[in-house]
């Protein structure tokens, strides 16, 4: 019996294009045919730095680019990146989102949540609802991308309507709308807080999840959820799944492979 | 058809879930015996919490793996959580423990023991830390007071888990047995390696070097099983790039009693436990033979 | 443009034939430098005749090979019609030598000086017989003796070949520089491994045992070379599953002088060395980069 | 890179069929279907004996066989095998025979040497010579395969023309037989008198060496012959190799890597 096996070696890259959507957030343009479904993630590897899983935002047959928030060590060095640094990536890993066409469906950003969102959104009919929020207006990424109206809300209103991505969800719902999927990616809380709503409605619902992450191809176990493997099962998640998993909105592993809450989890997450 | 007795306990086939490989937690654990393995390791508990490196850890190489995550744990007073939801269990666990001197081995093992696994390995091989493991492994009077002083504090059975790095690996075992281990796990990771990424001259694994995995150890695991099932009398857990059920006939016939696999996790899928043992079933019962009249069958001198 | 110096011979590239490959005779050393290799090894030579083991003695696994051909040589004193051809040779010649103690070294070594090859390598590593080789290689101790032994007896430049099972090569290259070795050469092959057939329960190798070569040891030999740059100043020959000219320039950024390759005239043919060479020249020009600039480059810290 | 890289482990097969030839040459055959060109030859691996180069002396889809002459405990061994025995084969290795259809050739074998020309044979057009001689009939191979006629030659007049195989190819060309070919196989003395035969015509040749053999890859060196690699670059070598071929018909090199001339090489073959 012989079991295929590909080398997974970095694909060295250099930045081709880099775009600042906002003093935190920039957008890294390499010129690479990768094939990639929307949901699934690259490993980045900054040599002499770290590596971290990112999702695409854009992806063509000739180019792709990854869009990063400035937070800790490794993502601060990685938004200072300029044309002609080298970077290199493993990958795509992971399962993306599971899209049927034709359907009507709703996806919901939280913030930077939009990243791994927005090449699904590409593919995506002009009936789907969109909602994206975020804490303030310059939080919002991609104002002007898309050729499908979003429905913004912020925190602090600077922007659009005042409250909660679920707060404009409900009453799209409640307004009679049918969606046969929603699709959402943003802080944990946010993400449980759509997906107790729309099994209120019966509405299926697919996740993206964030994890630490080390192998990225489901061997180390950094990354486990409940039963599942995020870098490998997921990053996507369905209904199905989410009832089972009881890792959903309670915990994740640090680093050291201790079992936290999702309080303590962040508050690490922001020290490093 | 599959099912047997292993010092005491029942297992439903002979593979074990290797230590490290995605053993974070109960429910993985559960998940990955419900996928058919017989026997989960948890992933090595140290005297300390512990980050581990910085990545890049993990790397597919094709034909196996690299890698130096460097022994991350809660440490073994972080768990009480973990401990709990695994008083429940449904299924046999072997949690491995690590530390950096003969006394934190024996305290580690010791708390480890009272939260009543079904068996502590030690693992005294691992390459990836500046500290721990593997010095042990490498030299006959280390291995030796190491395994007497945690088999002295433990009521489970104590599971030795070697490094190929020992220039004879069956005299360490030898060692071993003689000092009280009750089962000897081969193989930790080989090499170490490096890759050396060339457009950026720079060691791709943050730690520079790993411990190598997968297909490609399979070799340096049989040979290392085989030499130490010619050297001791107790059981052996043979793993080392055991990917398909011929894969574990190979490495029983070399003379291992049950068969570890980690890496193939990567290549074959979570439910790669029941694929061998189906495998294996397959080829048995084809040939008409027992896992029992297989076992050592590579030694036509001896057994 | 890739031509250098190397201990005042001058090469016309860095790849080396590794000892044992093909190198039985003279019309096939000139073939192989013929088709591109800068530097020919001849097979190891030993104190006496020898058939070496039985067949099988070399497997292809696919990532790498197996093989324990076991040291065949007509011994030294039975090579006259072959040092007369070579006495015509017009390319550069290293002679390797073994032995089963130091005196046995000391001795055909010195015979093999009087017949003027270049450079003299100590083959201290090979796993595939029970009582030559590996054993000094392992030790510092012995690895020490054996090279003074040989270097007060010969007047050519001096290669040592390692073993990667010795628990801390770059230990070992330390001694062996303490002694007056002149190069080193690393490694020669890795494990060893086993490899059982399962239908005939039997161990294919008729030696049962054997060295593991080719692309799956790349990793241990960058490794090795990489910590044994850091030892030592004298230079060295990295081999070991280099396979194209992006391993070999990983092997010189590990800090490698010269490359060696063995098993990759399997995968690529005997004109691998041309290709392997081509490939250097184009990625170093590519990155407008010499050899020089790139020795060692992966060791940020030093050098 | 990625070089492409094949497992070459044993392929263990069990003996469907066994043909005794006469007393000392046995035909084995295997149920299996092996991509095999007329020259080539396989690694035969007895389990706990030995393993030994063969060609294969009949070829189909579906199963193939293998023709040993019991000289050493080796082939001794060998012809004793019986159905259902194990045997494990590598390969196939090397070069075979270059075939060109429709010319005009002719097959010349030393005794034994009708092995590996026999699936030759059995892709040549009628017009072909063929021309088989031996010691005496008994080591005359398949004296009733191929439906193209032979003409026979022993030492001792047991069958056909008393005398060498050259005489009659000699004849042939007298008889002004034009060949665009001359393939051989036999004792390496009598393909040297068909190949000085043949440069005396003008004609091409093609013959099929024997030396000891490791490998069978091209790597270990045991099988050197000159500047050729007889397991790689042939078995079979043509007219511009064996002109450059300065060990051809005297020298070869024992287990030990020793190089004697053929005598002594053969003498020791016949010892162990
Ligand atoms: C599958 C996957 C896809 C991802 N895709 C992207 C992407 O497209 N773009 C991108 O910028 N990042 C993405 N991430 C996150 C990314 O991998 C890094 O974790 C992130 O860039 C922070 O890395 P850091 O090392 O700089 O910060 P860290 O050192 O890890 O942490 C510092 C900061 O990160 C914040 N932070 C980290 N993790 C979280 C979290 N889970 N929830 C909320 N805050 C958090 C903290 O608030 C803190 O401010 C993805 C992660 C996963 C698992
Ligand atoms: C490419 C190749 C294809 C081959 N194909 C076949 C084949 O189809 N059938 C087959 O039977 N053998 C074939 N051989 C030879 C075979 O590999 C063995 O060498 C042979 O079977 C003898 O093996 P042994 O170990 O039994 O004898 P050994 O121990 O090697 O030698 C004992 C006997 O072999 C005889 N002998 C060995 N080699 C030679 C030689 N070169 N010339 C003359 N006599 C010799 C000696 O006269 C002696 O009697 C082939 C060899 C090669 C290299
Ligand atoms: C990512 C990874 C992490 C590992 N962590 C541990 C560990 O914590 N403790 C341990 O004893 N072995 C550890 N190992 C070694 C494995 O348990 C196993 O011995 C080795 O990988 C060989 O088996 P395999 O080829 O089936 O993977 C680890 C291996 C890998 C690949
Ligand atoms: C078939 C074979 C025979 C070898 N014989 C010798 C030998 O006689 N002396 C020696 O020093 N090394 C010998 N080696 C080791 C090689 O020289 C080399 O060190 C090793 O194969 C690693 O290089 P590679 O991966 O490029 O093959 C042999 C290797 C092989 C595969
Ligand atoms: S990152 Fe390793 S298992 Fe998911
Ligand atoms: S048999 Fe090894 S090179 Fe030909």
């Amino acid at each position: 019996m012989t079991i295929p096996m590909t080398d997974q070696k970095h694909i060295m890259l250099r930045v081709e294009e880099k775009k600042m959507e906002s003093r935190e957030f920039a957008t890294l343009f390499f010129q690479y045919a990768l094939p990639f479904a929307p949901g699934q993630f690259i490993m980045v590897w900054i040599p002499g730095i770290d590596e971290k899983p990112y999702t695409l935002s854009y992806h063509s047959d000739k180019r792709f680019a990854i869009t990063i928030e400035a937070k800790g060590i490794f993502s601060q060095k990685a938004v200072t990146l300029d044309k002609g640094d080298l970077v290199g990536i493993r990958g795509p890993f992971g399962k993306g989102f599971d899209i049927k066409p034709d359907e009507t469906v709703a996806v919901v950003a939280g913030g930077f949540g939009m990243a791994p969102l927005a090449t699904l959104v590409e593919t995506l009919n002009k009936n789907t609802t969109i909602i994206h929020g975020a804490k303030s207006k310059a939080f919002l990424l991609y104002p002007e991308r898309f050729n499908i109206q979003r429905q913004f809300c912020t925190d602090d209103g600077s922007f659009g309507h005042k409250g909660l991505v679920t707060d404009l969800l409900e009453k799209e719902i409640a307004s009679g709308k049918h969606f046969d999927c929603v699709y959402t990616c943003g802080p944990e809380i946010m993400m449980y807080h759509v997906f107790t709503l729309c099994e209120h409605h019966h509405i299926p619902c697919q996740v993206s999840l964030e994890r630490y992450m080390r192998c990225g191809f489901g061997v180390c176990g950094a990354c486990v959820c409940g039963k599942q493997v995020v870098c490998r099962d997921g990053p996507v998640f369905n209904t199905d799944a989410l009832r089972q998993m009881r890792d959903f909105n309670t915990r994740a592993l640090l680093k050291s492979g201790k079992a936290v809450d999702l309080t303590e989890y962040f508050s690490w997450r922001c020290k490093s | 058809m599959m099912t047997l007795q292993f010092l005491g306990k029942t297992l439903k086939n002979p593979t074990v879930l290797a230590s490290g490989i995605l053993g974070n937690s109960k429910d993985i654990l559960e998940r990955v015996y419900e996928n058919g393995c017989g026997l989960v390791t948890m992933k090595s508990i140290g005297p300390a919490p512990r980050d581990g490196h910085k990545n890049p850890t993990v790397l597919d190489l094709g034909h196996g793996m690299i890698n130096a995550v460097g022994l991350p744990s809660p440490g073994y007073l972080n768990m009480e959580n973990e401990w709990k939801n695994l008083e429940q269990r449904d299924f046999p666990l072997i949690a491995s423990v690590y530390g950096g001197s003969v006394r934190e081995y024996q305290m580690v093992a010791e708390f480890v023991c009272s939260k009543k696994p079904d068996f502590i390995e030690i693992n005294i091989s691992c390459p990836n830390s500046e500290q721990h493991g593997m010095i042990f492994g490498i030299n006959r009077q280390s291995s030796h007071d190491v395994v007497s002083a945690v088999k002295s504090v433990i009521n489970v059975p104590l599971i030795v888990k070697l490094t190929p790095q020992a220039p004879d690996i069956a005299d360490i075992a030898k060692a071993c047995e003689g000092a009280g281990a009750d089962v000897i796990c081969a193989i930790n990771t080989a090499g170490p390696g490096m890759v050396i990424d060339i457009e950026s001259r720079m060691p791709v694994l943050a730690f520079k070097k790993g411990g190598l995995s997968g297909p490609m150890i399979k070799p340096i695991a049989v040979r290392c099983v085989f030499d130490i099932y010619k050297a001791v009398n107790i059981p052996i857990i043979g793993l080392g790039g055991i990917t398909t059920g011929e894969d574990a006939i190979e490495i029983i016939m070399a003379g291992a009693s049950l068969v570890g696999i980690g890496s193939a996790v990567r290549y074959r899928g979570i439910d790669v436990f029941q694929q061998v043992a189906d495998e294996m079933d397959d080829w048995l019962s084809t040939h008409q033979l027992s896992l029992k009249e297989i076992k050592g069958a590579a030694h036509k001198e001896k057994k």
